[in-house]
């Protein structure tokens, strides 16, 4: 358990293949929650709170589906746990933080098949992370997912009192933001760890 | 239930990408050649339409409380079996939709339309909303990859159009996918405006 | 073989699964008293505010509570209102409907500080930058929409002349626009009143008549004819005590600079000079 | 027992742990996911043999492209890294070389390569059999067969192919070095992997 990888796992993940700007997955309640700054922290920590604890909890059924040889069952498999995870966070919210549980809406029950959950699962498969990695891996990334979410929201917030073309006010100029947001964080992409 | 609502509802009022914004991370992801995304689209209306069906059939014993672990269990076996079929049984189909299908399970759209709509109505409306839902899906796809794949790449379902060097990659990129979805919305809300201004 | 370990996985998945899904919703059930849903329903569900209480859910609460009294929404309809004391089984008095007006209607007649504002629509920016707003008038409507978007019934809106206009029907007195505007030029009036003085200027004559061609100068003549002593000048603007004005038109033929007008003869508030 | 309705407000007011509730929310969420992996355990069981048949069709095809021989024996042992399987090719009853599957990271995803190399340790033949690179950028590299070819005849006599400097250098395609280099990695785990070998 080196702490280099483990420091080259979240900086791959916070920064230079963020869920949301490089790898373009989870745009849904990117898009849908980001209107109001409250709004889009709060989803920010159910992504990392579900991400995080979907990651450690399918790893060990990973490890039983491949002793089992049941490789075809790995989708159906995980999105049950995300699912069954998100049911529990929903229920969570709706007793500890009511305000936001209304806030978060239809979006809530989104972050199941939010792409990005789903895909920090299958990325741990895929590149054969052992469990600390894989845990460290969905953390950083719902961070990732924090800070583009954050960043995006408080554009969003100015662009209400910006005057763009009657066509493009409301969600267009928020999209093309968005486009020119992913053209920064691409430039991360050059970024190499020298060790 | 009269099937021209819905179907002027899936297509314009409530399409499910340009106005609810769903189905975005498949949107900008693939329409980079018209191929992928009529692919796409057509895979995505089947198996919307059959498991708006199968979650229609079961809505009665669905409890509230694991309401999303059951629909999405429903989806996410559908769709593990049509993969398998079609890779065993139709291997040329397979190899074109083959990378499309696992991204389905994860599109928003099945599980939305199954929690707002699916899960409120009879059989019949829920299958004809998953069509309708699922062209209007299509539609988006199909101009959002006739335009990247034009203007990206310089060719046209394959044609070239015009020599690649000219071709502004940028847009091939998902970067051009925000950027072309943002200017397709603007362009149907400057309609809207149009044609209701002009009322 | 295969199938039986796929389907042993899956079950005790969804077993596990299943169980903790359940005792989590009785661990997290949320008590709620039937009553506060019943009078959640009643109430307009827009999250304004006008009532102090964090949006409608804090609202009921408060009602269900009793620290709140049952037409504690200033939003709710007569109708409304009423259903929410049948819940509460309490008797409501009669309450006379009240909604917002905009004290200015000066807008493109009104001189500007400079040829054209570019910045940030919205008043209170334009405040922060332009010294205390783009009007010469200090009192006036900048026109730039902070109370359009702090409204959420969406119940005014900037006019042709490019002052905010309250459309008096779909208003429902929660006066958040009048919190969200940086001049304080909307006041609340009964909805049944009729004569309006749509200006609030309180410098002298001579420097208001500058200002703006439809401002109020402060002449009096209005408070010298009112037959009902209803109309008064304060700060050098008019303004009506509505328990004692009885709509009888004599302020408007009287006022020279055609400022006070009667709202529902003309339906929209129209400057008459 | 009334039936308790599923919406909060029209609960009984006093609400036990009621086994009757629980029982059923966990039975409906077992009995799906059991019906679910029951339809797909039996159509992975229709479908597999053909799967694998398919699938080894394909392998078999651009194992011949690489490296043409009679038959392809996979070889037990522990491999290096980024190489998936490794098939040691004999045509006429003796061996003419390796054939190694290797799966290195390009820019947009995973790709999967057949490397040839000869009994010499040159590299025979690179094919390309999966990738998700972007089209016309990551493409000008994996699906354009000449580029590959560019590989033939290299090996690790002078040290590890680089990509555009170096002595064993591999000049990348402009605007696509993500996917020159994840391709040049896949050679070079193949090389090393034949190179461990002999």
């Amino acid at each position: 358990m080196e702490w280099t990888t483990l420091f080259d796992i979240a900086l791959g993940a916070i920064l230079i293949n963020n869920f949301i700007l490089a790898q373009f997955l989870g745009i849904c309640p990117f898009m849908g929650v980001s209107k109001k700054m409250d709004t889009a922290v709060g989803m920010g920590f159910a992504v990392i709170f579900v991400m995080g604890l979907a990651s450690a909890l399918c790893y060990p059924v990973n490890l039983l589906l491949n002793n089992l040889g049941l490789k075809y069952m790995q989708t159906v498999a995980f999105i049950l746990v995300i699912a069954a995870l998100v049911q529990f966070v929903e229920m969570f919210l709706k007793k500890a933080i009511p305000t936001l549980y209304q806030a978060l809406g239809v979006y809530l029950p989104l972050i199941t098949t939010n792409c990005a959950v789903l895909g920090v699962v299958l990325l741990n498969v895929q590149n054969g992370y052992n469990f600390i990695e894989s845990v460290v891996y969905g953390i950083t990334g719902g961070a990732g997912f924090l800070l583009a979410i954050v960043l995006f929201a408080s554009i969003r917030e100015r662009l209400e009192f910006a005057d763009p073309p009657k066509a493009f006010k409301g969600f267009p100029i928020a999209l093309v933001t968005a486009g020119l947001m992913a053209l920064c964080f691409m430039g991360f992409q050059g970024l190499k760890i020298p060790w | 239930m009269n099937i021209g609502k819905q179907l002027k509802e899936g297509l314009v009022t409530q399409n499910p990408v340009l106005v609810q914004l769903l189905g975005m991370c498949s949107t900008l992801a693939i329409t980079t050649t018209i191929s992928n995304g009529i692919g796409m689209g057509v895979s995505v209306t089947i198996i919307l339409t059959l498991s708006n069906i199968f979650i229609s059939l079961l809505r009665k014993f669905i409890p509230e409380q694991v309401r999303i672990a059951c629909y999405i269990v429903v989806i996410a076996g559908f769709v593990t079996m049509v993969d398998l079929l079609l890779q065993a049984f139709f291997p040329d189909i397979a190899e074109s939709l083959g990378v499309f299908i696992p991204l389905i399970v994860v599109n928003c759209i099945i599980l939305a339309r199954a929690e707002s709509f699916a899960s409120k109505s009879k059989p019949l409306p829920a299958a004809i909303d998953g069509i309708c839902q699922g062209l209007g899906y299509t539609m988006v796809l199909l101009v959002m990859s006739a335009i990247r794949e034009l203007l990206g790449a310089g060719t046209f379902n394959g044609a070239r159009v015009f020599p690649a060097e000219y071709a502004a990659n940028m847009l091939a990129l998902p970067v051009g996918g925000f950027l072309t979805l943002g200017c397709l919305i603007a362009l149907m809300q400057y309609i809207q405006r149009k044609v209701k201004g002009g009322k | 073989m295969n199938i039986f370990y796929a389907v042993l996985t899956l079950g005790i998945l969804g077993g596990v699964f299943g169980l903790v899904l359940s005792l989590a919703s009785k661990v997290f059930e949320v008590k709620t008293d039937p009553k506060l849903d019943l009078i959640l329903d009643c109430l307009p569900g827009a999250n304004c505010g006008g009532c102090g209480y964090p949006g409608c859910a804090g609202c009921a609460a408060a009602i269900l509570a009793k620290e709140a009294p049952v037409n504690a929404c200033p939003s709710c309809s007569g109708l409304q209102t009423s259903r929410i004391a049948a819940v509460m089984g309490v008797e409501v008095k009669a309450q006379e409907r009240r909604v917002a007006f905009v004290r200015c209607n000066g807008g493109t007649r009104a001189s500007r500080k400079f040829e054209r504002y570019v910045g940030l629509t919205d008043c209170v920016a334009a405040m922060k930058v332009s010294g205390n707003g783009t009007l010469d008038c200090a009192y006036g409507c900048l026109g730039l929409g902070t109370c359009v978007q702090a409204c959420k019934f969406d119940a005014i809106h900037i006019n042709a002349h490019g002052v905010a206009q309250v459309d008096q029907d779909k208003c429902t007195h929660c006066m958040q626009c009048a919190k969200a505007c940086p001049r304080h030029v909307i006041i609340d009036v009964p909805y049944a009143s009729d004569i309006m003085v749509p200006c609030g200027n309180k410098d002298k004559g001579p420097s208001a008549k500058s200002l703006c061609t439809v401002s109020c100068i402060g002449c009096r003549l209005c408070e010298k004819n009112c037959p009902a002593g209803a109309i008064t000048v304060t700060d050098n603007h008019a303004s009506i005590d509505y328990t004692k004005c009885t709509s009888c038109g004599v302020c408007v033929e009287k006022c020279p600079r055609k400022l006070i007008t009667d709202i529902h003869a003309t339906g929209k508030v129209e400057p008459v000079a | 027992m009334s039936k308790p309705k599923e919406t909060a407000s029209a609960k009984q007011p006093a609400f036990s742990l009621d086994p009757q509730y629980i029982l059923r929310i966990t039975g409906v969420l077992l009995a799906i996911c059991l019906v679910t992996a029951l339809l797909l355990g039996i159509v992975n069981q229709i479908t597999a043999p053909r799967i694998d048949a398919i699938q080894k069709a394909k392998k078999e095809a651009a194992m011949s492209l690489v490296l043409p021989a009679d038959e392809y024996v996979l070889w037990e042992g522990n491999l290096p890294a980024h190489v998936t399987a490794l098939y040691l090719a004999n045509s006429g009853g003796e061996g003419i070389g390796w054939v190694a599957e290797t799966a290195t990271s390009g820019s947009q995803g995973t790709i999967e390569m057949m490397v040839g190399v000869g009994t010499d340790g040159k590299v025979t033949g690179v094919s390309v059999v999966k990738h998700s690179e972007t089209p016309n950028i990551g493409t000008k590299v994996v699906a354009d067969q000449s580029v590959l070819d560019r590989f033939t005849g290299m090996s690790h006599e002078n040290g590890e192919i680089t990509v555009n400097s170096g002595s064993n250098r591999f000049d990348a395609v402009s605007g696509a070095t993500f996917s020159s280099r994840g391709v040049v990695e896949g050679v070079n785990a193949a090389l090393a992997a034949v190179g461990q070998l002999s």
